[in-house]
């Protein structure tokens, strides 16, 4: 706490930090200040949101591993979603929330799987999704899933047509309690299985149109879009 | 106890006929012939992983003419996996052709194989993902979010060159003209491209840019930093196309250039 | 947690409550159950509201005093909001919920003019910028180069009528990197940058206008603002 400093660099291994006018914030009141932040949003607020929003040195994941901790078998939760973090009613006491509950639109059993595959597959073209469905996907699918935003585009896949891709977003992370794309349900064991390989079939197979319609999509100036 | 057995044997009939009709009746409800061909896969009631492809193939002709019969129209990728499956199921009947290339009957009905399994694998994972706790109905957001309250600060810049023009354009009146250069002091980058590009060809060695500067611009002040700015940019340009290699041995040390086609 | 229960009346003093089919869970559980419902809820909720949509038997007030001295110090409180109760930000962190945007907006060509003429000319009062605009000045202009910081007021004018004056100031020296104001550019200069026609207006070389005839602007009553 002595604001005399040595004119020479002390080489304290603890002070890697870089170094700021004003010192931070105990960790306890930076757990608090990570509580507030997180109880305030309803949306999952990043780490780098978290550390932006707090005063400078502070270190938001130290205090959310602390206040995550705080909070198990509580009545709400900190839940990881992708790279940032929420606060969630626990689970088991969703049967107390009929009134909260929200009229989800109906999906298609098209939308569902179409979900899936995106989700297990990330990141994924159209024409592989028709490949493994075996059926074209109609615009209708894609357009409702990315209207919830629930899927949004990736990257271009390198190869020929340079088509656009599809994976998952944070909403549906959070929506369905994922901490990330890796804990979806089964995942290991589809992958061990083979069942999540690109298997190309031998020689000619009946396939739905692959090129076409999606040559067109790839000219669209989505390029902004693909952060990762 | 026969009886029983009677109707119950009548019973599996019945159904039997009746999921029958609904198959082809609901032909539209399928997704495509290869949800086609996983329905008809099930009445198989054995693992997807030992499912005979053959008795697949017959089942979804067999289903085909049915609905043919029915004067049903099918889609067109539904005919063209027909046209597929029976190509297949003679492939995988005849004994294989030395002659002929392309993957053999098998190759082909593990493939078919895979891609069911993979979409009946698929529509389990969606099944388990519906099935996990969701927002909104299992667990919840806050529902009295606070506000962030985004305080607007408002700067408004202005640099000392908005300063004099303002000014000299209220003391001049009319005759203010805002900001003209001196053209005849300034070298652009496109003069400087072109002398340089006429120029690079013979510069095989590094060479200091400033001695691209046009004759008779080095001693005045005003023309150096001008020709020796659009002469910079210049060579800039020429390195990206690839005409030249640009080094510089330090900071604000001389920038040296040569000619890529020559320099290796 | 026994089931049986015996048929007469015990009369243990802790079971006041109506007797129920089910045991009211334990107050560990109803606590979390308030915290879920506090937290998930669009607005605050009453006892008796909590009461309805918990399990029968349970106590709501009594789980609130345990969740209110739970959160007691903590990033968020359970407040009392008429009848009803909340979850709330502590409100020594109220400060985090603030988010400071900042826009930068060109100045306006008439608070630009406005600037030079003050710049050059001060101490200059009002009717001497008109003098120079040749168009009258609005107070909006005034009051945001002042709300700027960038003039003040400086000495009245010892003229009839006295009027007040503007002079820059340090913060706008500071801006546009001047020492002092005498260092701004004269008109010769100005053309000697090319940033003005070579013909200059005879006599309009910047200096100390003296005139005496603008004192129209002069009564407005703020003395108090005089520092210097």
């Amino acid at each position: 706490m002595s604001e005399e400093t040595l004119p020479e660099d002390t080489d304290t291994p603890e002070a890697p930090q870089e170094e700021s006018l004003f010192e931070a914030p105990p960790m306890g009141e930076q757990e608090r200040m990570v509580e507030a932040l997180l109880f305030a949003s309803a949306e999952p607020l990043t780490v780098k949101e978290l550390n932006g929003r707090m005063p400078h040195g502070a270190d938001a994941a130290e205090a959310i591993v602390h206040l995550r901790k705080r909070y198990e078998g509580r009545g709400v939760r900190v839940n990881k979603v992708g790279d940032a973090w929420a606060i969630r009613t626990a689970p088991d006491l969703g049967f107390l929330m009929q009134k909260e509950q929200v009229e989800t639109r109906k999906l298609s059993r098209a939308a569902i799987e179409t979900l899936a595959i995106i989700a297990y597959h990330q990141p994924v073209t159209r024409a592989e999704i028709e490949e493994i469905r075996g059926v074209s996907v109609s615009r209708g699918t894609v357009d409702q899933l990315l209207d919830m935003e629930w899927i949004r585009f990736g990257r271009r896949k390198m190869t020929p047509g340079r088509p656009v891709t599809f994976v998952v977003t944070q909403q549906f992370l959070d929506h369905f309690a994922l901490e990330s794309a890796r804990d979806l349900p089964g995942l290991k064991e589809l992958r061990a299985a083979g069942l999540l390989e690109n298997r190309l079939p031998p020689g000619a197979m009946p396939t739905v149109s692959e090129d076409e319609d999606l040559q067109e999509e790839t000219n669209e100036g989505q390029s902004e879009l693909f952060e990762d | 106890m026969t009886e029983d057995f009677i109707e119950q044997s009548k019973r599996d009939v019945v159904a039997e006929r009746l999921a029958a009709e609904a198959l082809i009746i609901d032909v539209d409800g399928f997704e495509g012939p290869l949800d086609l061909l996983l329905t008809l896969s099930r009445t198989q009631k054995v693992d997807l992983r030992t499912i005979s492809i053959l008795q697949l193939a017959r089942q979804y002709l067999a289903f085909v003419e049915k609905a043919k019969e029915l004067r049903l129209e099918l889609a067109a990728d539904y005919l063209v996996m027909a046209a597929w499956l029976a190509f297949l199921k003679s492939r995988l009947l005849l004994p294989p052709d030395p002659e002929e290339e392309g993957p053999s009957g098998e190759e082909l009905a593990a493939h078919l194989a895979f891609q069911l399994e993979r979409l009946q694998a698929m529509r389990d994972c969606a099944a388990k993902l519906m099935a996990r706790d969701q927002l909104g109905k299992d667990f919840f957001k806050r529902g009295i979010p606070e506000d962030i309250t985004k305080t607007r600060i408002v700067t408004y810049s202005a640099n000392l060159m908005d300063l004099m023009q303002g000014y000299a354009r209220m003391r001049t009146k009319d005759e203010f003209r805002p900001f003209i250069l001196d053209r005849d002091s300034v070298w652009t980058m496109e003069q400087a491209l072109e002398r340089m590009r006429g120029l690079i060809g013979y510069a095989g060695a590094w060479t200091d840019i400033i001695s691209y500067l046009p004759d008779g611009w080095g001693n005045d002040p005003k023309k150096r930093r001008s020709a020796t700015a659009a002469t910079f940019a210049a060579s800039l340009e020429l390195a990206k196309e690839g005409k030249v290699e640009i080094r510089q041995s330090g900071t604000f040390e001389p920038i040296q250039l040569r000619s890529k086609e020559r320099g290796t």
